[in-house]
């Protein structure tokens, strides 16, 4: 995104991190526990939507954010990987919960240890599994994040996505 | 033994043609909504306050009640000088299932102490929450019930935690991101710490 | 020589002693505080209470004689509770100190207690407050509170080392362990006492609050410190790098071998340790720049391939039988070297209990091999070839030649030959004058023998492996007659020495397992030096 | 059926079969030679005495270093052995896992893993453990699959987990881990942290 | 003929404008009406200037966000097929709006009357199944061309689905043809302002009940929301739009709130009167009981335009209240429930309107 | 969806009419919607019908067995919360009874009643879990949202005994970490009648809707035979018909004492696994609120007189300074999350054995034997240490029978520690359900599965 400092363009960036912020297509990833919380997130005691982030999409293509929610085995590593590259720009990661963050207490022969190992993360929600409180903080966070990178134009480029053949 | 047949419900003729079961169910669902409608509505006004239009806790505005036992960030408990009550024995990061405690002990000068932390990491990022390490304390030095819950954090670094940050709830780094730099804080209790133990006690039920 | 039953096992002891040791020769634990095999009887923590038949009350195990047709019962309710009582009695006056104690996790009193003690307590009063971390010497810290004065420590200086530095002051609960006045424990053994402390009351300065005892894992090895040979057990911690430093290496203690050091140690060996995790050599240096193993043991065998005889060798008695042989075989016999283990080093410090005056450990081991001792090479020699220009390569194996022969000795033979390659654990200035600097285990990364003065074959065990890029010298010296192309059918210390003990006469029909952890008298009788 | 009851059972049909018996904590084990373990098994099933229409488990135990955990340092402290004495005294001690050797006469070094069945029976509402041992060169077994279609799943676990053969199994294949992953993470020797992973990380 | 065009043109573009808008006040009712359902709060955090207006600017944070987001076209896929698609799917369901009166004829002095339809055909309703019709276009042509076995599942669903529905949906369209006489939908709305007996509307509801349910189910199974929701069955194939991203993917998404405003629109139409409102006649209200109220040309227009507007969202409203309670069909049972259940009621429907017709014919 | 195969691997076969057919493989997983937890399933499509399906788990494999025989006896228990993340309780429960039974102890009965409580109540989020997926993926969401929300209602039950939502780390060998807080009949009450009222609404929104009973009767169909030669247990089995239920079968804890209904179908069809769900959730309510009437009561005051509160802090000083006689007999005051653990509560929720159970905090910051039995069963090597010996112990998990085969060599960790997980079994037979069913039965069919990755995987 090549950065000006004109007054339009800022305000445009601005716009569009505010847009962007604001409307969150999630692809949820959700492997093990830590998709119990990330439910109830999403349920009407905490209620995800209320940041416009209600809307889970399941194809890589539509969503926005990766939600990586629970353990990842090295047995699934490649297919989070190939989402991940399925993705459309601009996109962004979570690690939801301490599995996904640093592999947590499964520090064995199975287990990732911690998703950053194999794709960029932007937020980090550590817990485990992480209360929906801490979630919706890791979400906002995530919105500062967003909107920040646009009104500085700092979205890092990520490396070419790789022809996929699906 | 005291088996029950779950009985599968005949269906009636009328409830085979769909629409009495899709009238009961849209009954339902339009109660919810006129009712929540209503509510929100009257609230709007000002009148039955008392009642909640929806469950929802409108994080951070509004916190949901932490129960008094509920595990969340530790802390080190104080002696009356400030200085940490932990010795260093080394039993929680002995019993610390995910290993994420590290403390390096020192030799603290009265002697009726002997021994203190010089550094006593929790690294978020990997603690499980499983609350072992208050339970085998031995001074009670350890404790997780801050309440605090906005931990999420931009980088592995920012999660970890130094004996200031566990001495010191109200301390908090500012997050970091990779090249950006900005405090982020709560913007409900000013940057303070969220839901200090007080705050706990007067919300739980 | 009286028969006695001991919970329902007969066994027939030598007059005069005690039920404690019957019972240990059937291997039934009593428990004990100021009981040690090593020291006299005291009996006066009577926590080894038992129950011997057709006597009104329990008896200690430690001070009753045995007797013809004695039954004895070291198990049961009354003798638990005469235990559990004796135990509370002890703990009465205890401080609260398992936190900063540095003994919990190896303290009897934790053992006893979870074993037979389990009963609620009872006291209630103000405990009885005294001196806490008293320094009594360079190794050895006093608490007061946490002694349970069974003088073992007292017993030691006395009967052991008979420098009689501790004493029991007070009376009643006011009772306290304490040295005379104006005295230090500063004597050669001083640390033993802490080991033989059954509670947390001596602890080690060197020790303390370096790491938890229960975070140590342990490996029975031999000291190297002299050529004694005492037998200890090291402890390390590997995966808690932020403890005790980053050093591997934590403590060392001594373990009992009857033959050799019975239950003691030296505080020279016990602290002389240091070197494994300080200032060692990690990389191997070449001549310019840092270097692979490969291409330095390339380039090293092909220098020593051009060099024809014109080698010297000087090995060490620090090397174990196993990379002495190798080393023979390599060197001497394949290259037709020079080989020496023998140099003029400054006898050390001696005593005539465990302190030998030989500092290396292999010396006896090194003089088998016809390394050392009468009508082997004499290092000097060596030097002084190297320096008058006769020889091409001189190899050093861990000796300090500036320390040996004189700083300007050593920089002249370095100048004359072509190739000077030192293969050691640490920095010294031989390594900063050599072409070729080989890091090399140190003697716990590797497996091996030792052959103590006393002509005991002592294996050492492997605790953890080289630093770094370290490697054992008896891999180096497999790897380099790899490439000098006269390899060996040998592929770890097992099969060297099953070599060795082929070759040497004097080491013939020994194995590992043989050895064991106690190690063995050297085949023929001649061989003890 | 009573615990011994079904011990007698098993043992008077397969004189030879069985190696021992026990009854541990309430739980009947009978240890059956590899041979005679499917015949033992169709036995137990069909037996109208024992018809154990459940096989509840199947698993597979490494007894490689049982009872030679690594000796603690702690385990010499002041000059006398004194092991850590938190461990519990048995009223009623468990005859394994040296119930092998000791009527075969063999070192238990001699064999290595154990299959361990679980059954259980709704029309007698009992529960019969049998257990296998097999050496470490020749951990191959009959699968029953044959018996209960659950053994199917069950079976490749072991063979996944421990590298135990089932011979006659239908799709013997990894299930748990990854075709390209090589050893069998359960053993004792497979260290716990030995990853191998399918992508490498990040750069 | 300029006067018209610029007055087509004029009421061509205040349709568009006002559906597309309407469509996009859809997806915020929508997350609003589900909300409280389920008793949460619903999006409500995007604010402009501090004002959050009960989170409606998230719609055009969706919005906005789309229209930056990368198209991915997969490697596999047919380019062009697969950029065309979400185009078929919104321009068919718009230009349907063509043929709606949304209110009754506005007089201007000076200048013609305008009837407030875009598109005055005469056969109507023809034209608006053929353009229904047409919609299944862009999801055939979506599920082929994304080369994906999820989706080209998606599209035959939807293409089996809304095939059999159209089937159920145009029989029992049939009944109120001829109940009306007509296939002009003007002319429709206009006959479902009579009254019968004096008192009850002639709406198509009353009319033709059965008929309603019929086209109601059938219609819905066309928009292909819930329960009729097979061809994106989220949970299960994630549906034909599974390799569209950024605006492509808010194209479909737009189209599906357009179709369900269609078939409001359509329900409204051809069942509850259209514009009308009961006892409302282009001179004032004459009430049965013999009240009298006389009203303007402007307010009659915009009294039939607000109650046009009222009926289609009170369908929107009620159709996504549908959504939201029931579960999905199967795929066999949807069928089922087409040609065995709605196609032979529609059916019968239609004979038993053609006998009662002739038997009143007779009579009356 | 992302590796959907390329049309080479369909193979073509050319029909009588000359017309040529290709069976779709579709590869459903690891990362789809409805495959809550990751598992693949690649299905073989005749149109919409399956025809061959090929289940393929192990997605979630983390070594828990492995990770069980690293750390201490309690270390295990997080990693139990982490198998059946849906009810983490049972699992806690049947993992501490089966080294009970090694170590040939049994507890109080206030505690095993306090066990079956949190039993039960994990089994209704469990149940409530599995009922609401279903109905998610079958397009009703609101359902879905109103079980969550009983759900939370539940999980505040839990939090407010456990400290914890989910992931509890609750039972602990030889006791449970905290008493029952002293009021906790009167949100359980609370909290059920929520449950009861969201039970009600989801059954109108379902069970009596023809759309759900269409969808759910006659799929996944399972016969009694075939379940128990897959060696499948719990509710599934009982839709079967088969009235297997560990609590009735071999009662542990306190079940044989309590009086509940175990409800069986007759057909073994997705219908009747929802119908028993639903049952069992009621049966539960029924029986945790039969244990809470029949409980002994909790807390015994151990000195009426001197039984003051004495902060843990002061205590431990007191202590340091040697200055027993100050608290002796108080009780001290620790962070709320040891509430329900000091020594007044102890003898209620804790075995007496002291080599196994850590001392209560008033011994343990108070004197030395306390402070010393702390550090015994703490310190690595030391710890709890069973004898010798192998046992089976099963529980009735949420999906069936949860049996824990734990092998001890006398060290202070286990030897083996292995799952018997129930839904493993039932996954094997996933295979055998789905064939000739369309592939949208296969969302029910899953669904009623209720197929856990932390348990199934391990």
């Amino acid at each position: 995104m090549a950065h000006e400092n004109s007054f339009l363009t800022s305000k445009l960036n601005d716009a569009i991190g505010w847009a962007r912020k604001y409307s969150i297509f999630q692809y949820p990833f959700v492997t093990a526990c830590c998709g119990m919380e990330y439910m109830a997130a999403a349920c009407s005691h905490y209620d995800v939507d209320r940041f416009g982030a209600g809307l889970p999409r399941f194809s890589p293509r539509q969503a926005d954010v990766l939600f990586v929610v629970g353990t990842i085995s090295h047995k699934i590593a490649p297919v989070l990987r190939t989402i991940y590259d399925q993705m459309a720009e601009p996109k962004w990661v979570v690690a939801f919960g301490v599995c996904t963050c640093t592999g947590g207490f499964f520090d064995n022969y199975a287990t990732v240890m911690g998703i950053d190992t194999i794709l960029p993360v932007d937020t980090y929600i550590p817990g485990c599994p992480p209360r929906p409180e801490m979630v919706l903080d890791g979400l906002m966070k995530l919105q500062d994040k967003i909107q920040l990178q646009h009104s500085t134009g700092q979205h890092p480029t990520r490396d070419p996505r790789p022809d996929f053949d699906v | 033994m005291a088996t029950k047949v779950v009985r599968r419900p005949e269906l009636t003729f009328w409830e085979k043609l769909y629409l009495p079961q899709i009238y009961c169910g849209l009954k339902i669902t339009f109660r919810h909504f006129f009712k929540n409608l209503g509510l929100h509505i009257a609230h709007r006004l000002g009148r039955l306050k008392h009642l909640r239009a929806s469950i929802t806790y409108q994080y951070p505005e509004e916190l949901r009640p932490l129960m008094s036992r509920y595990r969340s960030r530790h802390r080190l408990t104080l002696r009356d000088d400030k200085t940490p009550r932990c010795v260093g024995c080394m039993l929680c990061e002995t019993v610390c299932p995910a290993k994420c405690i590290t403390i390096v002990p020192g030799e603290h000068p009265d002697p009726h102490v002997e021994k203190y932390p010089i550094r006593f990491d929790i690294d978020l990022g990997i603690c499980v929450y499983c609350g072992y390490c208050v339970e085998v304390c031995p001074e009670d030095a350890i404790r997780m019930d801050t309440g605090i819950l906005d931990l999420a954090a931009y980088s592995r670094e920012a999660m970890r935690l130094d004996i200031h940050e566990l001495m010191d709830p109200e301390l908090r780094k500012p997050v970091n991101d990779c090249s950006l730099t900005f405090p982020h804080t709560c913007k409900v209790h000013g940057g303070d710490m969220k839901g200090s133990w007080d705050g706990i006690a007067k919300t739980a039920d | 020589m009286p028969k006695l039953t001991i919970d329902g096992r007969e066994i027939e002891v030598a007059q005069g002693s005690t039920v404690i040791q019957a019972a240990e020769q059937l291997g039934i634990f009593v428990p004990r505080y100021c009981y040690h095999s090593g020291l006299s009887i005291a009996g006066n923590c009577r926590i080894c209470l038992i129950e011997v038949e057709k006597f009104p009350k329990l008896q200690i195990a430690c001070n009753t004689p045995v007797g013809e047709g004695m039954v004895v019962h070291t198990k049961g309710d009354n003798v638990e509770d005469g235990r559990r009582a004796v135990l509370e009695f002890l703990l009465a006056n205890h401080p609260l100190d398992c936190p900063v104690c540095d003994q919990s996790g190896e303290c009897d009193l934790q053992n006893f207690y979870l074993n037979f003690g389990l009963y609620d307590p009872r006291f209630r009063e103000h405990k009885v407050k005294k001196n806490k971390a008293v320094e009594l010497g360079p190794h050895v810290m006093l608490d007061q509170e946490r002694c349970i004065l069974c003088s073992r420590c007292v017993r030691f200086t006395d009967e052991i080392t008979k420098t009689g530095e501790f004493g029991i002051f007070n009376r009643g609960d006011k009772a306290e362990l304490g040295i005379y006045p104006d005295d230090v424990l500063d004597n050669a053994y001083s640390a033993n006492v802490v080991d033989i402390c059954p509670v947390g009351a001596l602890t080690e300065r060197d020790f303390r609050f370096k790491a938890r005892v229960w975070y140590l894992s342990s490996t029975p090895t031999v000291c190297n410190g002299c050529s004694k040979g005492c037998n200890i057990d090291m402890h390390y911690v590997l995966d808690r790098p932020h403890l005790n430093d980053g050093a591997r290496m934590v403590r060392v203690k001594p373990r009992y071998n009857a033959n050799v050091n019975e239950w003691w140690l030296c505080d020279e060996g016990r602290y002389g340790l240091g070197w494994i995790d300080k200032d060692r050599l990690t990389s191997v240096r070449g001549p310019s720049a840092d270097a692979t193993w490969d291409d330095a043991l390339s380039s090293i065998s092909i220098a020593l391939k051009q060099s024809g005889a014109r080698i010297g060798v000087i090995a060490s008695a620090q090397l174990t039988n196993e990379e002495l042989f190798l080393v023979r075989q390599v060197f001497g016999k394949g290259l037709g070297a020079q080989v020496s283990a023998a140099v003029p080093e400054q006898p050390g410090t001696s005593d005539d209990f465990l302190i030998k005056a030989d500092k290396n450990p292999n010396t006896a081991g090194a003089t088998l091999m016809g390394l050392a001792g009468d009508g082997a090479s004499d290092a000097s020699q060596i030097v002084d070839d190297a320096c008058a220009g006769k020889l091409d390569a001189l190899w050093v194996f861990g000796h300090d030649l500036a320390a040996l022969f004189g700083e300007e000795k050593a920089r002249q033979a370095a100048d004359k030959v072509s190739l000077l390659v030192y293969s050691g654990t640490n920095e010294n200035p031989t390594a900063a004058l050599a072409h070729w600097v080989l890091p090399s285990a140190a003697y716990v990364e590797k497996d091996g023998t030792f052959v103590s003065c006393d002509g005991h074959v002592q294996r050492i065990g492997f605790a953890f492996a080289p630093l770094a890029d370290s490697r054992e010298d008896w891999r180096l010296l497999l790897q380099l007659a790899e490439k000098l192309e006269q390899p060996f059918e040998l592929r770890a210390p097992q099969d060297i020495f099953k070599a060795l003990t082929e070759a040497e006469a004097a080491f013939a029909g020994l194995t590992y397992a043989t050895i064991g952890t106690h190690g063995v008298g050297l085949a023929t009788e001649a061989a003890a030096p | 059926m009573n615990n011994s009851g079904m011990i007698e059972a098993v043992s008077a049909k397969f004189a030879d079969g069985v190696l021992a018996s026990h009854v541990f904590r309430g739980d009947a084990t009978v240890v059956v030679r590899r041979e005679s373990l499917f015949d033992v098994a169709r036995f137990v099933k069909d037996d109208p005495a024992l018809s154990m229409n459940f096989l509840m488990d199947l698993s597979a135990v490494d007894y490689s270093t049982f009872g030679k955990g690594p000796t603690p340092a702690f385990f010499a402290s002041s000059g006398v052995a004194v092991k850590p004495s938190t461990q519990i005294p048995d009223e009623d001690p468990w005859p394994g896992p040296g119930y092998v050797s000791e009527k075969r006469g063999a070192d238990p070094e001699e064999w290595r893993f154990t299959v361990v069945y679980h059954f259980y029976s709704t029309t007698h509402k009992h529960r019969l453990r049998l257990v296998v041992p097999l050496t470490e060169d020749d951990a191959e077994v009959d699968t029953v699959t044959s018996l209960w279609a659950g053994a199917n799943w069950l079976e490749r676990e072991a063979w996944d987990m421990f590298g135990i053969v089932f011979r006659g199994h239908p799709d013997p294949r990894r299930i748990l881990l990854y075709a390209e992953f090589e050893g069998h993470p359960l053993r004792k020797d497979y260290p716990v942290n030995k990853r191998q992973p399918l992508i490498g990380p990040l750069n | 003929m300029t006067e018209l065009l610029i007055t087509k043109v004029i009421l061509a573009g205040f349709v568009v404008f006002a559906v597309l808008n309407l469509a996009g006040l859809h997806t915020w009712v929508e997350r609003k009406q589900s909300a409280l359902i389920q008793d949460r709060i619903g999006a409500n955090r995007a604010s402009i200037f501090g004002f959050r207006l009960f989170g409606i600017f998230h719609g055009i944070a969706d919005a906005l966000k789309m229209f930056t987001k990368e198209d991915v076209i997969p490697a596999g896929a047919n380019k062009t097929l697969h950029t065309v698609a979400p185009f078929f799917s919104v321009l068919f369901s718009l230009v349907v709006f063509a043929a709606i009166p949304f209110g009754p004829t506005l007089l201007i002095p000076g200048l013609e009357p305008i009837h407030l339809q875009v598109a005055k055909i005469d056969a109507a309703v023809l034209y608006i199944f053929a353009m229904l019709s047409l919609g299944v276009y862009g999801v055939i042509i979506a599920g082929f061309a994304s080369r994906n076995n999820y989706a080209l599942m998606g599209g035959l669903r939807a293409t089996a689905q809304m095939i059999s529905y159209e089937v159920a949906l145009g029989i029992a369209i049939i009944g109120v043809i001829m109940v009306y006489g007509t296939m002009d939908l003007g002319e429709i709305v206009d006959r479902q302002g009579h009254l019968i007996g004096g008192w009850l509307p002639m709406w198509g509801i009353v009319t033709q009940p059965i008929a309603f349910i019929v086209f109601t189910t059938a219609a819905l199974a066309e928009t292909k929301r819930a329960p009729f929701d097979l061809p994106e069955g989220e949970s299960e194939i994630i549906g034909y739009f599974v390799e569209y991203s950024g605006m492509k993917f808010g194209m479909f998404f737009l189209a599906d709130f357009l179709e369900t405003i269609v078939v409001a629109t359509l329900a409204t139409t051809l069942f509850f009167g259209g514009w009308q409102i009961p006892y409302m006649a282009a001179d004032g209200f004459h009430f049965p009981w013999g009240w009298d109220i006389p009203i303007d040309n402007w307010l009659y227009v915009l009294l039939g335009f607000l109650s046009f507007s009222a009926k289609t969202l009170a369908f929107c409203f009620v159709f996504m209240q549908i959504r939201w309670t029931l579960p999905r069909f199967r795929y066999d049972q949807l069928m089922d429930l087409g040609w065995k259940g709605l196609f032979p009621i529609a059916v019968v429907n239609v004979v038993v309107t053609a006998i009662i017709m002739t038997v009143m014919g007779k009579v009356g | 969806m992302e590796t959907t195969p390329k049309p080479e691997t369909m193979t073509a076969e050319v029909h009588a009419s000359g017309l040529e057919t290709r069976d779709m493989l579709l590869n459903i997983g690891p990362a789809h919607p409805a495959m809550h937890g990751i598992i693949r399933i690649v299905a073989k499509l005749d149109g919409e019908q399956i025809e061959e399906a090929d289940v393929e788990i192990g997605y979630l494999h983390r070594g828990f067995e492995k990770m069980a025989e690293q750390v201490d006896y309690n270390g295990v228990m997080p990693y139990t919360d982490r198998l059946n993340y849906v009810s983490p309780l049972i699992n806690n429960v049947g993992y501490c009874m089966a080294v009970e039974k090694m170590l040939g102890i049994t507890v109080p009965e206030r505690c095993q009643y306090v066990r079956v409580i949190v039993s039960e109540i994990s089994r209704i989020t469990d149940h409530l879990t599995c009922v609401g997926a279903t109905a998610m993926e079958l397009g009703a969401f609101t359902v879905f949202l109103y079980m969550i929300k009983a759900r939370e209602f539940l999980w505040e039950l839990v939090e407010k005994v456990t400290g914890a939502r989910l992931t509890v780390s609750y039972c602990r060998v030889g006791g449970v970490k905290g008493d029952l807080p002293d009021d906790f009949a009167e949100p359980c009450k609370k909290a059920f009648a929520e449950t009861r009222k969201v039970l009600e609404e989801s059954d109108q929104l379902l069970t009596r809707n023809r759309i759900f009973t269409d969808r759910m009767a006659g799929t996944g169909v399972i016969s009694a035979e075939d379940a128990i030669s897959y060696g499948i247990t719990g509710p599934f089995l009982r839709a079967t018909g088969a009235d297997f239920d560990v609590r009735k079968d071999s009662p542990y804890a306190v079940y044989d004492r309590l009086d509940f209904d175990v409800p069986v179908g007759t057909t073994g069809d997705n219908m009747d696994r929802y119908l028993v769900r639903m049952e069992e959730m009621q049966q539960s309510m029924k029986i945790v609120e039969q244990a809470l009437r029949d409980m002994p009561p909790g807390p015994v005051l151990v000195n009426p007189e001197t039984g003051r509160e004495i902060p843990a802090a002061e205590m431990v000083d007191l202590a340091k300074m040697g200055d027993i006689n100050a608290f002796s007999g108080g009780c001290a005051v620790a962070g709320p999350t040891l509430e329900g653990s000091g020594r007044a509560h102890q003898p209620s929720i804790a075995t007496d054995e002291k080599r196994v159970f850590l001392p209560a905090k008033e011994d343990a910051y108070g004197n030395i034997e306390g402070l010393m039995n702390q550090f015994k069963l703490v310190m690595f090597g030391h710890g709890i240490r069973p004898p010798n010996g192998e046992v089976y112990f099963p529980v009735e998990g949420a999906n069936g029978e949860l049996g824990f085969y734990v092998v001890s060599d006398g060290a202070a960790h286990a030897y083996r520690v292995r799952v018997r997980p129930p839904c493993f079994a039932i996954m094997s037979a996933l295979e055998h359900m789905l064939t000739g069913d369309m592939i949208a039965d296969m969302i029910p069919t899953f669904g009623s599965v209720n197929m856990i990755g932390g348990e199934l995987d391990r």
